[in-house]
């Protein structure tokens, strides 16, 4: 383990040095675009907003509404695009990576939680469980500040996205309760259905395929709704999400300095890993990017939804405050800059940042 | 003058995403019904909370109507629950009208 | 201490559909006013319903505070109604503050 | 009525003979539309997501928006049409022929539910309402099929739409209580206010109104918002019904194969009428499909909503399972195709496909 | 059989704008937590009101559970504001599980 | 004081006589555009059916998220235009004028309701408090008339909007309560936090910022959400609000025809003021018409929140009614009519109507 948490400092040593030559331009203005992008810009309100103690607050029924159809919107635009390219091999390595690293995740940061965090074992598998899984949003924020920069994600990374939902919740709750403790036959399959069929695995991967048999003469029709509104629709999103994380940390009690620091150094080492391994089966450096945020991503909508039910007795003060209110902020303002920075340069590296 | 009968009316607060577990142990008590109400706030030992029902933070209200008996069995059934869940249980007499159905 | 008198509180689960119909009731035995809860699902001898806004399926619970003769006047207007349209009705004893209002 | 119910054999005769030849591709395209149409994908993905069991839900606030939306989206397009295309008798003869057809159709209902259905005579009342009456998402969802396939229907077709929507609640009613027994005249009045000033009734005339008077310079202002964005929120709305739908039938008890038999023939058989009718009062081949629909389809919006006011006692797990279980899916999936296919069928025996 | 000891149910309700004045009341007097709950509609000495959250005129329903003598303390704190707010407020004794909680 | 109140004649007695010649026209086809737009139609619609007791409603959730939807689109689009437009001292006297006029404006409602209104001291500063702020959908719907009418206003007339909001709160308590009896100490912080931080004062401007740092590239990515469904949602929007304004004076028991009359010279009053004022300070004639349009409307969503918690016991059946019942159809549906024809004799008077 410890060769690889060396390689954090790789990371950031990459950053400086390789970037330099080629890639400085790159990083500087992807951080710049991050930071007059309006989609970043209404969350950096959200944040304000609550830290002020406004009332500004959007309806659940609209949060909600909106989340379903983020979701949607990038499913469709997913299979559509790979309607269109085809599948091929490169596919089932993402796939197969994407599964690994969410079930393998957890154990490292269940380690350090323990350790450095201080957490019981209990609290530790939660919040693990948590950084194994993704982030729809990171994910989707991510995909349209790639897009700026010119380095588009493949469009198989929906369904990366949705089969890394899961894994995590499974290692987790091993970590959590020990191996044979995930609770009696009758619960576990309960849980296995729950986390299989949760509302975001079924929409994100029923909107890719819809997109992938309807093809772009089909996504023609709804294309001015999914596509024309999607970024709008994301400002409004993440303006609730900015407000909702600040909320929350400020009315937290349970956060000390070292699980804030987890909640950060985390999701650098995981995004870097991310990237190594993309770069490594050989992805383009868009979904190299993509495929480092999915795994610097913490989950904070499918995951806690199953501990509270199966893991009740772990504390959502931790496990929520530390995704929602310290990851997320610090992945959409800082970390995805970072990445792509990293996959900018280990690709420019190898062939070419294309 | 209407006819009344005293039942027993309990009200359980828990997680939404523990109210059809909730309503299964009702079912199993063999209460002939229930119903929910939507929560929006509250706080409690982990300090406030908001209806977030994008990270699934939200409670729901359970309310069923039953004989005296079937309120305790079901009171015994939720107990092991009711700690490690942080369900809220309330429970006192009404009179309802119709009383043979409940 | 402030000084409390005993009232009645009556809570009516209803369709959403017939809640004019409830409270034009309640208008009618002179009781002071009334509040309506949203209600999200529920069961009963047909089986469970969620709220379906889009077909009409839903429920409300209508609360209203009366004195002890206005609440059984209200119980017995209500009883046709009652079956017919599946309502359930609770009634039991509440200490309010300025209890001259009601 | 007997000869009438023989029709519908010469319906179901009707489209392997006279559309072999020409209409053979017509009817292959549409049925080919309707299953690569994201709109109706979504559809199956609601049903196939609730069948599942999978937690899939759209808020009640949201789905309630979505269908306002559409129907001032509907009730505008209709409204600027008919300001571009003009009145002319045809449109009289729609609307009568319509509310006629709304009236009378809950009488074979009737017949059939009590009979065959074995319905006692208030259930058969209370279903019939529903046969009669239409469903503003059908009729909706089959216009955007007609314009898929080079067949759209006319503009006032939406007036015909919100005037078919009340007459059949009071046949059913009748049916139900007798001619006499429809309660005291106080409550008569109020039920009949009820039904003439119901949301969509109001929402649907009122938007064709404002469209007629606004015209197509008018609505150009709002065209981007009621126009691009139809198809997309229709695919969403129709999400959330197979949602429904699924589920519904999944906790329905009291549906008998009889019953569930009636759900699918009486559809096929009122398109059938609503195809001759319309070919007979001589509408264009669109329109006359779009009047098929209009009679195949069946509500379960408002006349649920009046049968629990006026009808409490009859039972909505039979009416609502039937129309929005059954007959709904069976419309969009199959019927829409059939009597689209009739139509052409009879509009190319007639004169030519146009 | 499941032991449950006897608690005050206290619930009032507000305009939503004044919820917080109420649950800062509510801690003041040390009661371990309250529950909001969303109302619909509902009419008064005023007249009838319908949730207008676009003009803030709605209601909501603060629902706690606290001791005898913590449940007097909040009647009486919250005594001023009832009238000039037009709080209506009910108390009521339950049963609870877990009575040390509160 | 009685100088001024005799302009309202004055201002009156112009639209005859300066528009008679080179403006007739331009307010006739304002006039006209007033009703044929889709926005107004809707707004009637919205009051016809609430008249006719029909019960179509629009779910809150719904509403207030296309409140805030509107909210965000005139802040970013406002940002925007002065990113391009930049800032000049015009800038600078339009925010005080904004300013001044909201804190001055209540003292002359608070006259005019004590003394003809027959109001008592509480419930007049209560109404005067409303009648300085301002009603951010009427300043909306002002701007697409005058769009249509070819007399675009400025785009910081949204940062003069969003300052508008609050200095009325803060004189009509004090008019209400006395100059020192605002409460103790703790409640004016409170209130005032309240006030400058409430929900729609922050995302005016946040967005106004927004949309200044991503200027006219950023804001191309969202346009197509926040420009072009604009004017569709601002349709649905004021469906609602006719039905909430016509449903609210109908249950009315408190309104007096005198508080009637006041409700609708108020704004004529107040809107001319405004048009003097803003044709003084040397606004363009549409910004001096939005000007106008501002001082005209009153608030219906900011002031009464905060009237609730400071002065609760003024009466909303009369707050609420006056501006929301009877101030707000009358300023959507003529006053902004007037206020832009005087606003263009002024300006045409003084140097030609741009
Ligand atoms: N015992 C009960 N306790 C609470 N709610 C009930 C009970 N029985 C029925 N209900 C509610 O009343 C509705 C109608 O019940 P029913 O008349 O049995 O169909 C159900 O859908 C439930 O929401
Ligand atoms: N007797 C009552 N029972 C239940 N709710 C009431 C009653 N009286 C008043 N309310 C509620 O309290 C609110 C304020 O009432 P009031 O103070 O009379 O204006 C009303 O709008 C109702 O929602
Ligand atoms: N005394 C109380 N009265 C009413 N609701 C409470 C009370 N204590 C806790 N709650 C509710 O129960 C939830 C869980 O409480 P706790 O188990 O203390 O975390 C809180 O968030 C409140 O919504
Ligand atoms: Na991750
Ligand atoms: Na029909
Ligand atoms: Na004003």
């Amino acid at each position: 383990m410890y060769p690889i948490i060396t390689s954090v400092d790789e990371y950031a040593a990459a950053l400086p040095s390789r970037t330099v030559d080629a890639n400085r331009t790159d990083m500087d203005s992807t951080a710049l675009q991050t930071f007059t992008s309006p989609v970043v810009l209404f969350f950096l309100l959200g944040l304000l907003a609550a830290f002020l103690r406004s009332d500004l607050a959007i309806p659940e029924a609209i949060a909600k509404g909106m989340s379903l159809y983020l979701m949607a919107a990038i499913g469709l635009k997913g299979g559509v695009a790979v309607a269109e390219s085809g599948i091929d091999i490169t596919v089932g390595s993402a796939l197969l990576a994407g599964i690994a690293a969410s079930f393998l995740m957890p154990f490292i940061a269940h380690f350090v939680l323990k350790t450095f965090g201080g957490l019981d074992r209990l609290n530790s598998g939660a919040v693990a469980a948590h950084y194994g899984s993704v982030s729809v949003v990171t994910y989707v924020t991510a995909v349209e500040i790639l897009e700026l920069s010119a380095l588009p994600a493949a469009g198989f990374m929906v369904a990366v996205l949705a089969a890394m939902e899961t894994p995590a919740i499974l290692s987790g709750l091993m970590l959590a309760k020990g191996s044979d403790g995930t609770g009696s036959k009758s619960e576990r399959a309960e849980m296995l259905k729950e986390v299989f069929l949760n509302a975001s695995v079924v929409l994100l991967l029923g909107s890719f395929a819809i997109g992938m048999i309807a093809g772009p003469t089909g996504f023609a029709e709804v294309s001015p709704f999914f596509q024309a509104g999607f970024k709008g629709v994301l400002c409004l999103f993440l303006l609730d999400m900015g407000l909702i994380a600040a909320r929350r940390i400020m009315s937290s009690r349970a956060i000390t300095w070292r699980l804030a620091a987890i909640a950060i150094l985390l999701p650098i080492f995981n995004g870097a890993i991310g990237v190594l391994v993309g770069t490594g089966i050989g992805l383009d450096v868009g979904s190299t990017a993509a495929f480092g945020v999915l795994c610097a991503s913490a989950s904070y909508i499918a995951v806690p939804a199953a501990m509270r039910l199966a893991l009740p007795e772990a504390d959502p003060g931790i496990y929520l405050t530390m995704s929602l209110s310290i990851t997320f902020p610090f992945n959409i303002l800082i970390n995805i800059g970072l990445i792509t920075a990293f996959a900018v340069s280990l690709g420019g590296g190898v062939g070419g940042p294309t | 003058m209407t006819e009344t009968v005293i039942r027993k009316r309990i009200e359980i607060l828990a997680d939404t995403a523990l109210v059809r577990r909730v309503t299964e142990i009702i079912n199993r008590v063999e209460i002939t019904g229930w119903t929910v109400l939507p929560v929006q706030s509250g706080s409690g030992r982990d300090g406030p909370w908001q209806d977030e029902r994008v990270t699934g933070s939200n409670k729901s209200l359970v309310l069923t109507v039953a004989s005296q008996i079937k309120a305790e069995k079901l009171a015994s059934e939720l107990e092991p629950i009711l700690s490690s869940h942080g369900l809220l249980l309330t429970m006192w007499d009404v009179e309802v009208i119709r009383g043979d159905r409940f």
